[in-house]
């Protein structure tokens, strides 16, 4: 199976070039293999006219491409500055590191990048967001004559991809090369002038973003016309399911109290940091709150007890696909069968012969899930579908309600849309859905009710009436008092 | 627009430097409180039993804890690096036995006993080290591997013969009984190696590497950092210390035979735990590691003293030791509970 | 107590003893056979005392044209030589002759290959009698055991004072009972000045038993005797001693090879210890396996047999050879012994 | 003027060994059987009667018995991604206290039972220190291996206790009605069938394989991870204690040291048998043909006269066999598959 067939690519210095695809076009295997990662079988990478045969990452790098990947490839324990500048600290006397210039040169980064993180501060601990923050300031360290960037923004609020986008404007003009990639349409439009759209690892088009627009973009990607994005039916909303009363985990977030009742999309919106994932992880059980109860049809749950949670008919698909939401090295029908352990016993207690493949193989077609093999790992898909294999390991525990948390980051529009109408579809089946989610557009698309969440606490919920652009960022940036 | 927002104070300010200065504390910590139980437990022991102090004694507690410190300072090397090094006992064995035989049928002058014995223990890291590093396979397993086959050659090397003191130039004996202005000869030779791998792992580019491979080795791989290359490297120093540390070891007990050193490896992963060394790789001092080592000797010295019987004195090391982790992870949590409840002020 | 406690186990265990006796009865003669299959099972292979008495038992086996083995674990682990005894059986050899790191764990397999028609002969350490045919007795525990305390008694002086006792691992069979008749004989009112304060175990690992014996000096400053009935211990102590300021001080005594420790005797850090041969200890233990194997003895008690250049020896009580009253070494005679 | 063009026909890494992949495993277990059916070869043409006589195969099997019986419990616990050094000291401890408790006049009906309890509570601490406080378990169980082994010498002191009622030391080392396979052994070959059963066709080894491999996305799935290790060490505990029971009938001799060292044996058993030290990843027929493999390949050495030394040494080296055979057959196939040699993919090595 190939990932990626006669892939031409040209960026040109004071360029920034967009390369779009839905999930499993080949982005991020093109990125290995210009980052010298992974070795193409045929063809080469040239720069500056010359071919270059990377025979590892530091080769790119030598050659002057940087690279952000899609996940964050980060140093737990080290400081920010080593992580920024690993394998090129500056050295004082005696060829012994100089940490004092290495903090300043750093923190001078960080500073070209607006936020205030101490460079010393270890990347341990640090939300997503600013992991990929210092991920960016990696990248532009290196004075790159080449800067490819897979999916940076996937994690990023508003202002945070404002101003990486000032950045990379800096850098275009500095003559440097950018290859962008983003399924968040707006912003290719936003910062990129040329676009290379791929479709099951083969380039469709290679034009300029001015030539074409939004739908152009996506029918070329998708390959065929894509309807509404948001395909958002209103049911009819029953009786409340899930009630939070005064949820409170010390330093993450204060009292909250919501409910979702059955038919419903509420949607949690707020910026990164403000706690959302948390509140989720707190319902489930996953972190023990330190006060407050969540009922579910009227039984309160034990806290800090996932299992719990489940029996009560709540299903949580997390914000981190990769550490959280799969278990990468097991097969598809495995990851599947997890969250049914119970069910799929036989009357002998023992799990039945390919009782899993069969659960399994139900979901792949409901969710029209591209795989190879039910028996090969999760981690050969690509993220799009890795999000519906967990979405399909929770709809199989037929849940009342289902909390999900970040839907469609990393997906391109094609699943995104999918995934839109399945939510709306369960909705309509009278499934409660608590919609976690960082882009306005899904939050206004789907929600019925909106929470929207400032610095840990409810700072105003909105009507699907009331919801616009402006109320929401409003209230999330702290402008109205909690309501 | 596609996110919800423009420019807006990111909450992370405040927050993150307020971590800053605790993370700080926590890294320090570490090598202080050790610091400060060593002190309570010598002041504790010395009021139950003033001759706990007398000069003889310390200097036996510093002798007897060379060897294990200096393992140890190897073992930190390599389990920086995400790996584990359970060969060294038997290195340290078959490197003594070493020593022996130049001594005793080749008369090898006793600088040359050094350098041969550094050698060859760095001959048996670099074994380990290519079947970690380019295999691509846990060094748990090897090293439990050639723990087996080295001390099997070495029994087989051996067989039988045991070498004596008297094999042995006195001038290389007196190595462990000599000292300079009051203080041991042998320990010094620890404390440098010791100085020289802490300077290596905190303040050289290819120090900091081997902590970036231990905190994340897909991440160091993208990161352009020779990995094959450092992790070999960290498996040739452990060797070649743990063959430094059988030569002091032929100087020290002088009676050598295939026994020597079994099951050492556990008292040196047991001073990098104490010490604070993650387990997993990325953080973690030698200076920790050679105050672990330190204070397991000064406890058994304490037990020995304090006349215990020698029934107890296994069972309480055991327990100590569990103490000490135990401990250690439990400031950890709080700590982190802390953390929070500070954050929530600003909440 | 319900079920089956120790106190009902009393009667039962008195059997086994009773048959060994009535065989013996059948008294034999003649001459030991060529090409018997013996085979040497010490309780470490790598041992160096082990290697000096197994050698005897070679030159011995060789003497009668016998097949000589030699086989053991490396590990002093009770069990460790129990698959050696039933490979042993599997290769009916004539007789084992073994040394027990457990002299209870090898019974069960030694019974196996008595049944198999094996004679087994213990040597240097015992097992229950139903384990074996003959055990050869390096010098009877009790002469040991008391000697031992004699000797470090006379070095120490009248004025007496605090000894302590440097022993292998704690459940070495043959040390265990020494330091019975140790403790029995300090009992003697002669000894009451001497006073033993403590019994460290080094567990015949060097190391161990250097830092045993460094704790005991840090533990006892005023002692002034220490007996270690082993050859690694003594050899450990020796060497502390040596370096600390308490050499010739504290006096050291015990069971040692004179090669290990020539040197301390000589520069005075040992004033006397004891041994027997461990060599001819071999030596007679394999014409002991040799005499059952060819039927000229069955190992009942007054039996005789000659056993090469030790001459005529007779099978005593509980089926026990004796070797001998060992040999003291000092500065005087330490040079005409070469083991 | 930059300008960076690529052309490239990529295929997509497969990284050799990611995830539970039969086909792999297979293809392991198959080099151990091929290795066993090597050693019984062996062993049958160099020693040919001797090694086939039944009275062999018992003691070949009699001699693996509180191994094989540990090996069963430890590969849950490795699965899981977790590690026990201190089986051999449980094992140690409670035949200690067996004899102890012998000594005053318990029933042997009593003692077993009792121990089995020990066992588990010692277990029990591992498991606590482990889930609650959340430390590495290769560092807990050192220690404990330590206490346990210690706490053995606190019991029994340096006694030997040896008058076991006989009807138990002759089921001890008597044989099963009449076939040549050891009492202890049916033990094994019972419990084997359980753990096989657990592990591979039930939910809890589904989730023992999901938290192996990653621990929070199996909580983040419902998986009852702190409960279900908890479990494993307790079981553990208590298996190694029916290991001590077996292992004082088996030479009628209780003492503190009983079974030192063994823990290194049992852990090279599992490893051999292709499980993965980093969790997630093994099959329990894998661990059986290890371990006979191993008893039958010393077996036939021992009886060839082959010394201890080098015993130790073909252990060490079945070892590293038994993870470098699949790494680097894996990494041949890889650089034909892409005539270039790439550059795999790290899988990233952990204590
Ligand atoms: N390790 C792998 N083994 C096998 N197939 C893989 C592997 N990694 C990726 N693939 C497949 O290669 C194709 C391209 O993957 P890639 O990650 O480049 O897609 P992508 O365009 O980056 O998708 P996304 O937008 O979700 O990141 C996908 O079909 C994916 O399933
Ligand atoms: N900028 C930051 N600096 C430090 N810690 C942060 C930061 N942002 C988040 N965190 C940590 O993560 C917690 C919540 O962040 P998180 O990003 O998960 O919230 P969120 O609202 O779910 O955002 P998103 O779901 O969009 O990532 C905070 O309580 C804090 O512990
Ligand atoms: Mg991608
Ligand atoms: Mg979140």
């Amino acid at each position: 199976m190939r990932a990626s067939r006669n892939v031409s690519i040209a960026l040109r210095s004071g360029e920034v070039r967009a390369l779009a695809g839905e999930n499993g076009a080949g982005k991020s295997t093109i990125v290995r293999m210009l980052a010298g990662v992974q070795r193409p079988d045929e063809g080469d990478v040239l720069v500056d006219g010359e071919v270059k045969a990377f025979h590892g990452p530091a080769d790119a790098r030598d050659a002057g491409v940087a690279v952000i990947y899609q996940e964050p490839t980060l140093f737990p324990d080290l400081s920010i500055a080593e992580n920024v500048m690993m394998g090129r600290h500056p050295l004082g006397s005696g060829r012994r590191i100089d940490f004092k210039a290495l903090n300043r040169t750093v923190k001078e980064l960080l500073d070209r990048l607006g936020v205030k993180l101490d460079p010393e501060q270890p990347v341990k601990g640090l939300s997503i967001a600013d992991q990929q923050i210092v991920e960016i300031a990696k990248a532009l360290s290196f004075d790159a004559r080449v800067l490819i960037m897979d999916e940076p923004t996937a994690a990023l609020s508003g202002h945070e991809v404002d101003r990486l986008f000032n950045v990379v404007r800096t850098l275009k003009e500095r003559g440097a090369a950018v290859l962008f990639i983003s399924h968040r349409l707006d912003e290719i439009f936003t910062i990129c002038d040329t676009v290379t759209v791929l479709r099951d690892g083969e380039v469709t088009h290679d034009g300029r973003t001015a030539e074409m627009d939004t739908d152009e973009l996506v029918r070329r990607m998708v390959g065929r016309e894509l309807s509404n994005l948001f395909p958002k039916v209103d049911a009819e909303i029953g009786e409340s399911v899930l009630q939070v009363e005064r949820l409170t985990r010390e330093g993450v977030f204060v009292d909250i109290s919501f409910e979702v009742r059955r038919g419903e999309i509420v949607a949690l919106a707020g910026l990164v940091g403000a706690g959302r994932s948390e509140v989720a992880r707190a319902i489930f059980g996953i972190d023990k709150p330190d006060a407050g109860t969540v009922t579910v049809d009227g039984r309160t749950l034990k806290p800090g007890s996932p299992t719990g949670a489940m029996k009560a008919g709540i299903g949580l698909v997390p914000e981190d696909r990769r550490q959280q939401g799969l278990v990468m090295e097991l097969s598809i029908e495995r990851n599947m069968g997890l969250t049914r352990l119970q069910a799929l016993r036989n009357k002998l207690g023992v799990i039945g012969m390919g009782s899993e493949a069969k659960l399994a193989s139900d979901w792949a077609t409901k969710l029209q899930l591209k795989y190879h093999k039910l028996s090969d790992p999760v981690g050969f898909l690509s993220g799009g579908n890795q999000q519906k294999v967990v979405l399909g390991k929770w709809l199989a525990t037929s849940p009342k309600v289902l909390i999900i948390d970040e839907p469609t980051r990393g997906i391109d529009v094609g699943t995104k849309a999918e995934v839109h109408r399945l939510m709306s579809e369960l909705a309509g089946q009278g499934l409660a859905v608590l919609m976690i989610s960082s882009e306005l557009p899904e939050v206004l698309g789907m929600a019925d009710r909106v929470l929207v969440m400032h610095e840990g606490r409810i700072a105003r919920e909105l009507s699907r009436e009331e919801a616009d652009e402006e109320n929401v960022v409003r209230a999330a940036t702290g402008q109205v008092a909690a309501a | 627009m596609s996110a919800s927002t423009q420019a807006a104070p990111t909450p992370a300010a405040p927050r993150a430097e307020e971590k800053t200065s605790w993370i700080d504390t926590v890294v320090r910590a570490r090598e202080v409180s050790l610091i400060g139980v060593l002190a309570i437990l010598v002041i504790a022991v010395s009021l139950a039993e003033p001759r706990f102090l007398n000069a003889q004694n310390l200097r036996d507690i510093l002798l007897n804890v060379t060897i294990v410190a200096l393992l140890a300072v190897g073992q930190t090397i390599v389990v920086v690096t995400r790996n584990i090094d359970l060969s060294v006992g038997s290195i340290l064995g078959i490197t003594a036995f070493a020593t022996g035989v130049m001594f005793a049928d080749h008369n090898v002058p006793i600088p040359l006993v050094f350098i041969g014995g550094i050698l060859f223990g760095a001959c048996f890291g670099v074994v380990n080290g290519v079947m970690v590093a380019y295999a691509r396979v846990p060094s748990l397993v090897i090293t439990l591997g050639t723990l087996y086959v080295i001390r099997g050659i070495d029994y087989w090397w051996a067989s039988g013969r045991q070498i004596n003191a008297a094999d042995m130039p006195d001038g290389f004996l007196s190595l462990a009984t000599q000292n300079i202005l009051g203080f041991p000869v042998l320990p010094l030779f620890t404390i440098v190696a010791m100085v020289i791998v802490g300077v290596v792992l905190g303040r050289s580019r290819t120090g900091r590497e081997l902590y970036a491979i231990g905190s994340n080795p897909d991440a160091a791989v993208l990161a352009g950092i020779r990995v094959t290359r450092r992790v070999l490297g960290a498996f040739v120093a452990s060797g070649a210390i743990a063959g430094l540390a059988g030569v002091l070891y032929a100087s020290r007990y002088g009676t050598l035979d295939a026994v020597a050193g079994n099951g050492i490896e556990l008292f040196a992963v047991s001073a990098v735990v104490v010490g604070g060394v993650a387990i997993f790789g990325g953080s973690g001092t030698v200076w920790g590691a050679a105050l672990g080592a330190l204070l397991l000797a000064t406890i058994r010295s304490a037990l020995v003293i304090l006349q215990v019987n020698p029934f107890w004195e296994q069972a309480i090391n055991g327990a100590l030791l569990l103490l000490a982790i135990g401990l250690d992870a439990y400031l950890a949590m709080r700590l982190a509970r802390e953390l929070r409840k500070r954050s929530s002020h600003r909440v | 107590a319900c079920g089956s406690t120790k106190d009902d186990e009393e009667s039962a265990t008195s059997t086994p003893a009773a048959e060994a006796t009535t065989e013996g009865a059948a008294a034999a003669g003649g001459e030991i056979k060529e090409g018997l299959k013996i085979a040497f099972l010490p309780k470490q292979i790598n041992n160096p005392y082990f290697t000096i008495s197994d050698k005897g038992g070679e030159d011995a086996v060789k003497a009668f044209g016998g097949e000589f083995k030699r086989v053991g674990p490396s590990d002093t682990a009770a069990s460790s030589q129990v698959s050696y005894i039933n490979t042993l059986t599997t290769q009916k050899q004539d007789a084992i002759v073994i040394s027990a790191n457990d002299a209870n764990a090898v019974v069960p397999a030694l019974e196996k290959a008595k049944a198999a028609g094996i004679k087994v002969v213990t040597y240097d350490s015992d097992t229950a009698p139903e384990g074996r045919d003959l055990f050869i007795n390096q010098a009877a525990a009790e002469d040991l055991g008391r000697s031992q305390v004699q000797l470090l008694a006379k070095q120490i002086g009248p004025e007496g004072g605090e000894i302590a006792i440097l022993s292998a691992t704690p459940n070495a069979t043959n040390q265990n009972t020494w330091i019975e008749f140790m403790k029995d004989e300090l009992s003697k009112p002669e000894y009451s000045k001497l006073k033993l304060v403590k019994t460290a175990y080094g567990n015949d690992d060097d190391q161990k038993s250097f830092e045993e014996t460094q704790g005991l000096l840090q533990a006892y400053p005023d002692l002034k005797g220490i007996i270690s009935p082993t050859t690694v211990g003594i050899a450990a102590a020796a060497r502390y001693l040596q370096g600390s300021d308490a050499k010739g001080k504290v006096k050291l005594t015990g069971l040692g090879t004179p090669n290990q420790l020539r040197d301390f005797v000589k520069d005075g850090t040992i004033e006397g210890f004891e041994l027997w041969d461990p060599g001819k200890l071999g030596y007679l233990a394999a014409y002991a396996a040799g005499a059952l194997a060819s039927g000229v003895i069955t190992g009942a008690e007054g039996e005789t047999f000659t056993a090469g250049d030790l001459g005529e020896r007779t099978i005593g009580a509980k089926g026990e050879v004796l070797l001998g009253p060992p040999t003291v070494f000092d500065k005087a005679n330490i040079d005409e012994f070469d083991f | 003027m930059s300008d960076v063009k690529t052309n490239v026909e990529g295929d997509v890494v497969r990284t050799s060994d990611s995830g539970f992949d039969i086909k792999r495993l297979g293809r392991w277990e198959t080099v151990t059987v091929f290795l066993l059916l090597m050693a019984i070869l062996y062993g049958a043409t160099t020693s040919g009667s001797d090694f086939l006589s039944g009275g062999n195969l018992n003691s070949i099997l009699s001699d693996m018995s509180e191994i094989a019986i540990i090996a069963l419990p430890l590969t849950l616990i490795i699965v899981a991604a977790e590690i026990d050094l201190s089986v051999a000291s449980v094992l140690g401890l409670t035949s200690a206290l067996m004899g102890y408790l012998w000594n005053h006049g318990w029933a042997m009906e009593m003692i077993i039972p009792a121990v089995l309890v020990i066992g588990a509570l010692a277990g029990a601490l591992n498991g606590v220190l482990v889930t609650r406080l959340g430390l590495p378990s290769l560092a807990v169980t050192i220690g404990t291996l330590a206490m346990y082994r210690g706490l053995a010498y606190v019991v029994l002191g340096d006694q030997a206790v040896a008058d076991f009622p006989s009807k138990f030391t002759e089921w001890g080392f008597g044989t099963f009605a009449g076939t040549q396979i050891p009492n202890p052994f049916v033990v094994f070959i019972v419990l084997a069938v359980v753990f096989f059963v657990v592990l591979h066709m039930t939910g809890i080894g589904r989730s023992i394989f999901a938290m192996g491999a990653n621990e929070e996305a199996a909580r983040f799935s419902g998986v009852r991870v702190k409960r279900i290790k908890f479990w494993l060490f307790v079981v553990t505990g208590a298996i190694s204690a029916l290991a001590g029971v077996v292992y004082a009938f088996r030479f009628a001799s209780a003492r503190a040291d009983n079974g030192a060292g063994l823990e290194l044996s049992v852990v090279a058993v599992v490893l051999l048998g292709g499980v993965s030290i980093f969790g997630g990843k093994g099959h329990l027929l894998g661990v059986i043909c290890a371990m006979l493999l191993l008893g039958t390949l010393r077996n036939a050495l021992t009886l060839n006269d082959v010394s201890a030394e080098v015993l130790t040494i073909v252990t060490g080296s079945l070892l590293l066999l038994s993870v470098l055979g699949p790494s680097v057959t894996a990494r041949v196939r890889e650089a034909l598959r892409r005539g270039r040699g790439v550059d795999a993919p790290p899988t990233p090595t952990t204590t």
